[in-house]
């Protein structure tokens, strides 16, 4: 199911470009993300945790950063199987569309499609549908937050 | 022959008391010491590479014996071969595990031998497995589309086989026809879904270096052949043994995947290895049925002749060709019970990631019903004549019969328009016509839609098959013994799965033997000790069966009839066997009972000169060619025009399967595939999500299989035309059930709904779909 | 840890693991092969026993969980003399094939019987809901439960 | 599948059981009916360190009706309030609910806590105590709290509970002389409902509805109390044009999502006609 979040930021698309740069940074505003580690260029390992009511599963992912258009897009790619809690998988495609606002500012279109898979997707199905939304909307403010706090410390 | 005593007798049956008391045997049921116990670790992706399997943790799990992997399997058997493969089909190598991409979600991947199940489970969670999902397709339009991912470098664009047959002139016909009317249809993705899953126990046996397979099986020969070759081992060294089974429907017939992985692991172990599918691994291993996609045309002329058939269809394979193949009989059966000699049929089989797909209790003739008798009820209403005058025009008459139909397979013999009188005239049909217009004021709307089948049943001959490229024959086999008690012993390879074989055969050697169906006990299902069998399928036991009893029972009769008459000093011309005695025709006080008849042919003596000791015979029968059986089913629906919900009020099946052996078994088996029939037509469905690939209902939380409460009471009738080419004049019945449910009820909500020039075209009917079609109906204006 | 119960009258007492299902005990515990799984997700009824006689899913509960209570499993209900008249009817009524279900479905009946409720047609269909039968379309099982509760209510009459 | 290793602990009081929900950290599971949560163990989908068993613990089944509410404890069985005269005669929307829920032999374990703590969306008995205003006692270690069950319910399969707490009691109004329907639209008996609507009221003598009170099940991701609707009908006879007034501000309050049910589209369909079909079947009890 694809989900689509849209914030704007009143800092320009070269600064929000240089967050989104820094993909450590980006993976951190993950919701329930606990670590994560670089391993090679554009290449990341994402340790987060996700809690469905009452279904909880801890996914170790392998993040991989598709395509960079500076100052218009990127596109990420993620695979991952859950090692703790409920057994299952994830696949994920986010991408992020940048757009000048005319006062200055940019706007971030975030496009996320996630797909649960092994017995959390078979059954957590129901649960997941809303909790998906949930997730991209806590992503982006968490983006948000992060970049006008970047953006302040200027 | 006078008549068979037994024949036509309701007699209770000989598996139910085994069965009530709890102590029939299932394959959970049979447990040996030092049982390791199998969990299988399956692929969680529709398509996916696998780049990496690290089992170092779970092979040092306490409690663990052995780990398998795809790499091992793939080096160690050979590809599971297919037991009906179409013409020209391009190969799938489905092996027993994948090695380095799996195809669908649930190919194995690998598989854990440990203590216990909950053990094994833990274990499989230790094993880090690598996968890089690759671009999948889960629907047969997504296949076909150029630049497609392609499933098998040996089958180009997906399609494993595509074939035409062709009858008479169907592109003229088409073009002169003054009406033709066409439909695409989608038929649901469904599964027989026994209560009894899978479950195989594989041992080594070491004092003859033999393997040994206990299996939940319809087909314990087939499989025998299968897995010796998948094992790369002569088949004198495996055995196949099938307890009680807990149903079937199809989706037990030959190897799986799953009998190869414990039987490598049982030889590597030198222990019993056992495996119980689980119902998630079921819904993602397990054969799925039916699922196909028809662009159907019907031409016919200003009075309602049916001229023409064109059908181009898509059958969804799924990832692998599997043990049996996809249903043949959607293109033998398409034209069903009309009188049609032009028809162009296209069929192309296409791959998909989605579990392969196997037989269903009809083999394709569910599908080729559907989409035809609905679409002769569109073409009826075009005509704008009712469709029971329009199908009465068109249904063969018995004199036109046998006929060859547009498929080259000939209807042997049946009343076909008798049939849909007596299912029309139970629902009243006529006064039902003028009550419809009165009642359908408010919102509520009463429809009543049929369907008119043939049914194919058994195989035409070994020959046939043969030439078709199968890999088992038509034939069935038995081996009849006599013991000193006078008492007489059947072995066959078909396995008990609920059909009722053990009491029908025993009622056929009985009513030959001269005995009564108690004194006859049945060992079935394994191969050693059994002639060569072909197993329970296709509603061809009865028939095949039966005419290997009346060879090898004959044999036996003739032969007590011999040392009777050496006993009485009277010629054996002038005896008979009957209620356990050899006697005189024309004079029953002479007489010798079977039990000493028994006893001499064992002792040796007194015997007449030049006849061999013992009692036993054993016998192959391949039938000459298959018996149609046929019929009519008639629906009534109420519809709320408003939500979609319907009731289904009656459901009436007339049909005609020639001489009944068991009256009270085959009325059993006709409700159940009626069942079975409704399920699929109205509840069921095996949905995969298009975007992620994979199956989002594979639990029976939400696989809708219906309960006691959700089916009304079938209303049942028949005709009993025997068959002129089988034993017995015997017909299959196993199967019939299930063909016409989809298009009756079809039919008659679109009759309900005809006000609003409602179309109806896919599969399961629900609520929703009908809440569709009736918005598409208003949309079209 | 320990789980002392009664199963059709006779008490066992096993160690037993806490996670193991009580359906699994029972099979491979207790050898009492006669209640079969199907589904082990609660749906389909084949692994119904009577707990203090009444029906339950025994796939739906942990081993430890009878400990101290009484079960009767199909095991208990003819034993090995003459069947119990509730077989005797599903025999008599063809209502099992391939006879996998049978068990769940005979013990439910019996549990109506014991609480005296004579239903019939879709009251009784409604009852029998918890138990899925994929050879039979119910028509037959829903006939043999028919008879078999007016006989026992006729039975409690004249008893 | 089979469940992961756990402990199994058996709580004779309540104490006790608060006192295992504290041992392991919150990774801890309440077994009562067990008819949801042993397909979870067995499937891997919860793996709890423990499980405490509370089926032992005495008193906590109890259906007492006093001082204006029907007192429901946490352990009663479904089949036990189906047969209990006083749900029937005082709380007769659980009376009519019930059937709707699973089978007989998941009502014969199922327990009214376990199904309130489950929170499926589409569960017949959250959309009872929304529908009534039931009040959930729970209790912890630091004593006892009520709760609405409006506020209990915060999501699919969320609720107000904390790790180390219990549901105890549920307290339904006292609906002597109410009168009560569930209607519902599932793909077969006993399933989840696709849209389930449950709506009681009390008739005044002069014929027209005191107050009623309409839920909506399967529509939200948790039961919905349609307040406007139900306060809109306070006073009416239930005529035609109050029943699609009703209707139509049940529809606002619907917000379903799709799944292998239904999609939201049918149930956004299906929710007035539902509505309707109830109030109907009300204004139609003499």
């Amino acid at each position: 199911m694809q989900i689509q979040e849209t914030f704007t930021v009143d800092a320009p698309p070269t600064a929000v470009w240089k967050f989104f740069e820094d993909i450590e940074r980006v993976a951190r505003c993950v919701p329930g993300v606990q670590s994560v580690d670089v391993l090679g260029p554009d290449r990341y390992k994402v340790l987060a945790t996700q809690k469905v009511g009452f279904i909880s599963a801890t996914f170790e992912m392998a993040t991989q950063v598709e395509s960079k258009d500076p100052l218009k897009s990127l596109a990420l790619s993620s695979v991952g199987k859950s090692v703790k809690g409920a057994i299952g998988n994830l696949r994920s495609k986010d991408r992020v569309d940048f757009e000048a606002t005319p006062e200055g500012g940019t706007r971030v279109t975030l496009t996320s499609e996630v797909a649960v898979g092994g017995m959390l997707g078979a059954l957590g199905h129901k649960a997941i549908v809303s909790k998906s939304k949930e997730i991209t909307e806590k992503f982006a403010q968490a983006l948000q937050a992060e970049i006008r706090a970047g953006e302040a410390g200027r | 022959m006078d008549k068979l005593p037994w024949l036509g007798a309701s007699v209770k049956r000989k598996e139910d008391d085994r069965l009530l008391r709890g102590s029939g045997r299932f394959l959970d049921d049979v447990e040996e010491t030092l049982t390791l116990h199998v969990a299988i670790g399956r692929c969680p992706y529709p398509h996916a590479r696998i780049r990496s399997i690290d089992v170092t943790r779970a092979l040092g799990h306490s409690g663990v014996e052995a780990v398998l992997t795809g790499q091992q399997v793939v080096a160690r058997t050979e590809a599971i071969t297919a037991l009906r493969p179409f013409a020209g089909s391009a190969p799938t190598a489905f092996y027993g595990m994948a090695q380095e991409v799996a195809r669908y979600e649930g190919e194995p991947v690998v598989a854990v031998a440990a203590v216990d199940r909950y053990v094994a489970e833990d274990a499989l969670e230790l094993i880090d497995i690598d996968y890089e999902p690759l671009p999948h397709v889960v629907t047969v339009e997504d296949a076909l589309r150029p630049g497609a991912p392609q499933l098998h470098a040996t089958v180009p664009s997906n399609v494993v086989v595509e074939s035409t047959v062709r009858a008479g002139e169907p592109d003229r016909r088409l073009a002169d026809a003054t009406v033709t009317v066409e439909g695409t249809f989608r038929i649901n993705r469904v599964s027989g879904a026994p209560i009894e899953t899978r479950g195989v126990i594989a041992r080594w046996a070491e004092d003859s270096s033999t393997l040994e397979l206990w299996a939940s099986t319809q087909t314990p020969h087939l499989l025998r052949a299968q897995l010796a070759h998948c094992l790369r081992m002569d088949e004198t060294d495996v055995r196949v043994i099938a307890p009680d089974v807990g149903g079937a429907f199809g989706l037990k017939i030959g190897v799986y995947p799953e009998d190869i992985i414990a039987a490598l692991l049982a030889i590597d172990t030198r222990r019993p290895v056992k495996w119980i599918e689980d119902r998630t691994e079921f819904f993602r291993g397990a054969a799925h049925a039916r699922e196909a996609v028809h662009t159907l045309t019907l031409a016919a002329d200003r009075d309602g002749t049916l001229r023409a058939l064109r059908d181009r269809y898509l059958i969804d394979l799924g990832a692998y060709h599997g043990p049996l193949g996809p249903p043949l009989l959607t293109n033998v059966m398409l034209a069903g019970p009309y009188r049609l000699h032009d028809a162009d049929i296209h069929r192309r089989v296409v791959l998909t990631n989605k579990v392969p797909m196997g037989a269903y209790r009809g083999y394709g003739q569910a599908e080729s019903n559907y989409v035809r008798e609905v679409l002769v009820d569109r073409l009826a209403r075009r005509l704008g004549q009712d469709p029971a005058d329009f199908r009465r025009r068109n249904l063969l008459r018995p004199d036109e019969l046998p006929f060859k139909n547009v498929s080259g397979v000939t209807y042997d013999s049946g009343d076909y328009a008798r049939g849909l009188d007596l299912a029309l005239s139970r629902v009243g049909y006529e006064t039902f016509r003028a009550r419809q217009k009165e009642s359908g004021q408010q919102g509520r709307h009463v429809g009543v839609g049929m369907s008119c089948y043939v049914e194919f049943t058994g195989y035409p001959s070994s020959a046939f098959l043969g030439r078709g490229g199968a890999r088992f024959g038509a034939y069935e086999s038995v081996t009849v013994r006599m013991d000193r008690a006078g008492r007489a012993a059947i072995s066959t390879g078909v396995s008990t799965f609920g059909q009722g074989t053990e009491t029908t055969f025993a009622q056929i050697a009985a009513s030959l033997l001269g005995l009564d169906p108690a004194d006859v006990a049945i060992h079935r299902g394994d191969s050693k000790g059994t002639p060569y069998s072909v197993g329970g399928f296709a509603s061809r036991t009865m028939i095949a069966g039966a005419g290997a009893i009346e060879k090898a029972a004959g044999q036996i009769r003739d032969k007590m009839l011999r040392i009777g008459g050496t006993i009485l000093g009277v010629d054996p011309a002038a005896l008979e066997t009957t209620t356990g005695v050899v006697r005189r025709r024309d004079d029953p006080s002479v007489q010798v009972s079977i039990q000493r008849v028994s006893e001499a042919a064992f002792l040796g003596y007194p015997l007449p000169p030049g006849e061999d000791p013992g009692l036993e015979a054993t016998a192959y029968f391949d039938p000459p060619s298959s018996a149609f059986g046929y019929g009519t089913v008639v629906v009534q629906v109420e519809v709320n025009a408003r939500s979609g919900e319907f009731a289904l009020q009656r459901y009436i099946l007339v049909h005609d399967c020639g001489t009944q052996v068991n009256p009270m078994i085959v009325e059993g088996q006709v409700q159940g595939a009626v069942a079975q029939g409704i399920a699929a037509a109205l509840f069921e469905e095996l949905v995969y999500d298009r975007d992620t690939g994979q199956l989002v209902n594979g639990t029976m939380v939400d696989y809708f299989m219906p309960t006691a409460a959700d089916l009304p009471v079938f209303e049942l009738d028949h005709l009993e035309t025997p068959s002129p080419v089988t034993p017995f004049g015997i017909k299959g019945v196993g199967e019939g059930g299930t063909i016409a449910a989809a298009a009756a009820i079809t039919n008659a909500v679109c009759d309900a709904l005809a006000p609003f020039g409602v179309e109806l075209d896919r599969l399961p009917v629900t609520a929703e779909s009908i809440w569709r079609a009736l918005a598409a109906a208003r949309a079209k204006g | 840890m320990t789980v002392a119960l009664l199963v059709n009258g006779r008490p066992y007492e096993r160690s037993v693991e806490s996670r193991r299902l009580l359906v699994d005990f029972l099979r491979h515990e207790l050898q009492l092969h006669g209640t079969h799984v199907g589904c082990e997700q609660g749906v389909c009824g084949a692994c119904t026993v009577l707990l203090d006689g009444e029906p339950v899913k025994s796939c739906l509960m942990l081993a430890p969980q009878a400990h101290g209570h009484s079960i009767t499993t199909v095991e208990g209900l003819a034993g090995r003399g003459e069947l119990h008249p509730v077989q005797q009817a599903f025999r008599d009524a063809h209502a099992l094939q391939c006879g996998y279900c049978t068990p769940g479905f005979l013990l439910g009946a019996v549990a109506l019987a014991d609480r005296g409720v004579a239903l019939e047609g879709a009251a009784l269909r409604e009852e029998l809901a918890g138990n899925l039968c994929r050879c039979t379309g119910y028509q037959n099982i829903v006939e043999a439960v028919e008879r078999y509760l007016r006989q026992a209510a006729a039975g409690r009459r004249d008893g | 599948m089979k469940p992961a290793p756990l402990e199994y602990l058996t709580a004779l009081t309540v104490e006790e059981a608060l006192a295992a929900l504290a041992r392991f950290d919150g990774n801890v599971r309440l077994l009562a009916g067990g008819q949801s949560l042993v397909p979870l163990l067995s499937m891997r989908l919860l793996r709890p360190m423990a499980v405490v068993d509370i089926n032992r613990i005495p008193g906590l089944d109890r259906i007492v009706a006093a001082d204006g509410v029907v007192r429901v404890g946490a352990l009663a069985r479904y089949s036990a309030l189906e047969a209990s005269p006083v749900i029937r005669e005082r709380v007769p929307l659980l009376a009519k609910a019930i059937p709707f829920v699973g089978d007989r032999q998941i009502r014969n374990r199922g327990t009214l806590g376990g199904a309130l703590c489950h929170a499926d969306p589409a569960g017949e008995m959250a959309l009872c105590a929304v529908t009534l205003g039931a009040r959930l006692r729970i209790v912890g270690h630091s004593g006892l709290r009520e709760l609405d069950a409006e506020a209990f319910f915060q999501g699919p399969y969320t609720t107000a509970l904390e790790p180390n707490e219990m549901l105890e009691t549920v307290e339904f109004p006292d609906g002597a002389g109410t009168e009560a329907v569930v209607v519902e639209h599932a793909r077969r008996h006993g399933d989840f409902a696709v849209v389930s609507v449950a709506a009681t009221g009390l008739r005044a003598p002069d014929g027209s509805w005191r107050w009623m009170r309409i839920g909506l099940g399967a529509v939200a991701d948790r039961a919905r109390y349609a307040r406007r609707a139900s306060e809109g009908l306070a006073g009416t006879r239930l005529q035609p044009a109050d029943v699609t007034a009703a209707a139509a501000r049940c529809l606002e309050e619907a917000g379903p999502t799709s799944d292998v049910r239904a999609s939201a589209e049918y149930r956004r369909h299906l929710v007035p006609i539902l509505v309707e079909r109830a109030l109907e079947d009300l204004a139609r009890r003499r």
